[in-house]
């Protein structure tokens, strides 16, 4: 496929690794690309409160029960600044809302999956930030200079949540019987749902090429997924917790982990909506964005009364 | 109802009241952690989280404080999670359900403008613990009743919908304010001895507040009604149990474990 | 004032103790005395199931679970026969449910106050089905038949539940000095409120001689409070616990036990609906019925859908 | 996942089979008791305690066969109310929460077709006391049947309201449906044994029912969809963590006391 002089000269820019700005000419697809990726991510930010903030009213210290509503809200505030970097390439984070309430955006589908016992708020910082890190290390990097910026920020806050995993699953690890099988039992449960959220293999992964191409996405899906094991498999060790696949092995010829094959179908199932939360986690987004209708509105309609309450002088500020 | 017999003031324990204190500061973080992920936007979720990290810190600072008073080798934890229903000492108020955006926005209003003219009281007591900590709380009270202010007004002066709202707030919480500025038998003592603020002296700064926000919220201020009371003593709402059930669950369920 | 030769004849099976029944002709003010009477009592029923079915799923075991459970459904139940009793005077249940849901309909205001811990349940068993018993068995020989028949069952089983809620307290009392100080706190608190069920003193009461002339009332406010301290002080004894009056000791003159003045601006206050519960009691009221109205709805409906296809001969049944 | 090993047959203990059954039953009794005082009327507050009581009832007799089973001296509250989320085996369905009536409607005739067609066959098993139990609670399932067979015909052919309500419960619950006939390793073990019924081959008589009824009330029979399990084997959703913060409150705060 031929491509224009703008479109070569931006490619250019790309391969030389430098930043496309929101005034920059862009592809309508590089465009749209990175406004469904960073609406994604956003969304994920969103959603992903709700698992964690099922465990706020049961944190079990108050020191725990501090960090985990830190930590939430940071998720909080890494949504707002991805839906802002996305509305700097003109989309509105209303539209993006009302397709994510409307079941047509995409979230990651680790956050489809219950928290059932206080080990895994561990365990999701633990592995799901740990995953979310190799992911979007990377991205600080990532052409679109707004991106990349959020993307710094994130990862910041994004590595102390996960410390904070990895020492909750400590500390119960060195706790009682029942506080190590709590932690091993969240093992079992997040570890292949959490190697899911590197996507699918990349012999069937859609998008890889091309967003590797603009720089948007730097490593495949499998090369994060192997980093991420051979990572994880140490931390385990140390934690005296078994990984759940008899398949890991340390491969001395690669030098990194074999693994077992994820269950495809349960990774498809669970993005196309049939996981265990899925419903429950739309609902409640669906539900907080009704019933705070009014108090947008209201919001809206105050600044409009104060406005007009200006005098013109006042209103030209 | 049998009144509490005065307490010689060698005897008056600061312990029960720094735990009151603990306790009022506590159960509305509770509260307000419950709306993390259901705000109206991303910002009120923001803003209700610092709101509820702030007190979370305070009250953790008083029962650091209350556990060092008790002088038993118990820690904050202890004292936060192990108690029953009858020993918590926070007032109705902040036990309250969250109810729509309207209701806790009043609800935090109604605190908010009782613990910021307090702290500021309370910064000049003569325990240093207690003084300093309400010095930091206090510069954080400044913003959550800023914070409530607005938005008092932005909702009564908002919509209909959104006035409709307020003033049924209002109407439902407005019984629960007076508890906090009413002292009991405790309160009285420790006054008595100097030792903290008298909080019936701050109605007049509390009235004024709530006269100039409520007048631009476009609100009637509410009727003279029979105040609920009896948090502060231990007789709680039918609500309290309830976040007991789920704050306690794990140190019951575990006894004596480390998290 | 003088009565017409209806009136006097009403008067005369009054005094005579025969029943009235649906059909019998009877003075509009008996009429609406009992309507009242009965209404209020069948809303004192259902909004009785609200303080104690407070703390059903947090019975702290199965067998109480059992017995909560099957009350609170009793007191339903009676609320049932009330209002089917009231209709057998021309009222309809949707109107006297307007009234309750309005706030214009009074109910038993004992109901205002909280239920705070398990011991409750054992206070309200022992003290309020107590003081439920001493006004309903002189109902069951109420001049109004249907009246009178419905107290009969009424009685049966609250008397079964003021046994249940005795055992309670008695095992509490039994147990540990957690239990018995959980069971004392509760005991304080429903005592004045238990007291004040009677209704205001003699001097104060509005109804009471023409109720009692007719027969709808056999004993005075008075005269049933004190009866009821009577019974209760040996009981409490017996459990180890201490009545919160400072005032009540037996009189040997009058072989009575001294008590106490209630605390009539709190009666006051809890009537006209300042009490700590009232508006929490018919806010769950309104919002059953409110969230029960497309249930009822979709009854009638299918049930007139049901009978439009019967055949004729079928619709003659 | 890793797959459970199959027990030899002379050590497959009917215990947490029994729990299984005691939990199920005890867990739809909880959720339903959450509708006294608050039902659409009297009648349905007290056909839905009446429900209530029958499954308790008969979660009781389970639990205390399992009491015996284990041996340990334990009574039907030690096994009722001291375990923790995961060592529960009621299936996914029970623990969902009541919604609005239909939701609590379908919920309880998805159960009950089960429930009714399963205790006709457990009245045959080897084990007298299942058996026991399976006679007196399958006459009343068979009243449970009626009513909820009852209610999804008025409300799937009441008011268009209604009809929406209903088909919305069915199109949440149905996911859950599944679980109840599909069997666990230990479910598939004990019926190799010859100890209990097969609950897969129930599935034409349950099919049989739905469509008769969904039928009546001109109800779509819903579409396969990927079912939810697990709670049968511990993995449970995130409400059953509540319901046990209620449901174990006092025993955890007070052990081992006698109520």
């Amino acid at each position: 496929m031929s491509s224009t002089p703008s479109e070569h000269q931006f490619q250019a820019r790309i391969d030389a690794d430098q930043r496309i700005e929101p005034k920059d000419w862009m592809p309508e697809d590089y465009r749209k690309t990175l406004i469904r990726q960073m609406s994604q991510h956003a969304h994920s930010e969103i959603v992903g409160m709700l698992p964690e903030g099922n465990w706020i009213t049961r944190a079990p210290t108050l020191k725990r029960k501090s960090i985990l509503l830190a930590k939430v809200q940071d998720e909080a505030g890494h949504g707002l600044y991805l839906y802002s970097a996305a509305e700097t390439l003109g989309a509105s984070r209303d539209d993006l809302l009302a397709d994510l309430h409307a079941g047509k955006a995409k979230y990651s589908s680790i956050f489809n999956y219950p928290t059932l016992s206080w080990a895994d708020i561990g365990a999701i910082g633990w592995l799901v930030d740990g995953a979310a890190i190799l992911n979007q290390v990377p991205l600080c990097r990532t052409s679109y200079g707004p991106y990349a910026r959020a993307m710094v920020r994130v990862c910041k806050e994004e590595s102390f949540h996960q410390r904070q995993g990895f020492e909750i699953m400590q500390t119960l690890c060195n706790g009682s019987a029942e506080q190590k099988a709590m932690a091993q039992d969240a093992l079992n449960r997040w570890w292949w749902p959490t190697l899911m959220m590197f996507g699918p293999r990349d012999d069937e992964s859609a998008h890889t090429a091309r967003s590797m191409q603009w720089r948007i996405k730097r490593f495949t899906n499998d090369e994060l997924r192997q980093k991420f094991v051979d990572m994880m498999v140490p931390q385990a060790e140390f934690l005296g917790l078994t990984i759940p696949d008899e398949a890991l092995r340390w491969n001395e010829a690669t030098r990194h982990y074999d693994f077992g094959e994820v269950d495809w179908d349960e990774f498809w199932n669970v993005v196309q909506g049939r996981g265990p939360c899925n419903r429950e986690r739309l609902d409640a987004r669906v539900q907080a964005h009704e019933a705070g209708a009014w108090v947008r509105e209201a919001a809206l309609a105050h600044a409009a009364k104060r406005k007009a309450r200006q005098t013109p002088t006042e209103q030209m500020v | 109802m049998p009144t509490t017999i005065d307490i010689p003031p060698t005897q008056t324990r600061l312990l029960p009241y720094v735990l009151q204190l603990a306790d009022t500061s506590l159960m509305l973080a509770h509260r307000l952690s419950e709306w993390c992920g259901h705000g109206p936007a991303l910002e009120q979720d923001i803003a209700l989280t610092n709101i509820a990290l702030d007190l979370l810190g305070e009250a953790r600072h008083y029962f650091q404080y209350a556990a060092a008073l008790e002088g038993k080798g118990r820690t904050e934890d202890d004292l936060a999670y192990l108690r029953t229903a009858t020993e918590y000492r926070n007032p109705l108020l902040v036990e309250q359900p969250n109810g729509d955006f309207a209701v806790t926005v009043v609800r935090q209003f109604l605190f908010d403008t009782f613990h910021y003219h307090f702290l500021q009281q309370l910064q000049h007591c003569a325990d240093p613990t207690l003084a300093a900590i309400a010095e930091k709380s206090g510069k954080e009270a400044a913003y959550h009743l800023r914070w409530s202010s607005e938005w008092v007004i932005r909702l009564g002066d908002g919509t209909d919908e959104s006035h409709r709202r307020i003033a049924r707030a209002l109407d439902l919480l407005w019984p629960y304010a007076d508890e906090l500025t009413t002292p009991t038998a405790l309160e009285r003592q420790l006054h008595h001895e100097g030792r903290i603020p008298d909080v019936q002296a701050l109605r007049p700064a509390l009235r004024a507040h709530h006269e100039r926000v409520l007048t631009e919220a476009t609100l009637p201020l509410p009727q003279e009604v029979w105040p609920q009371q009896g948090g502060k003593e231990g007789r709680h709402s039918e609500h309290l149990g309830y976040i007991l059930a789920e704050l306690q669950y794990l140190q019951r369920t575990y006894p004596g474990l480390t998290w």
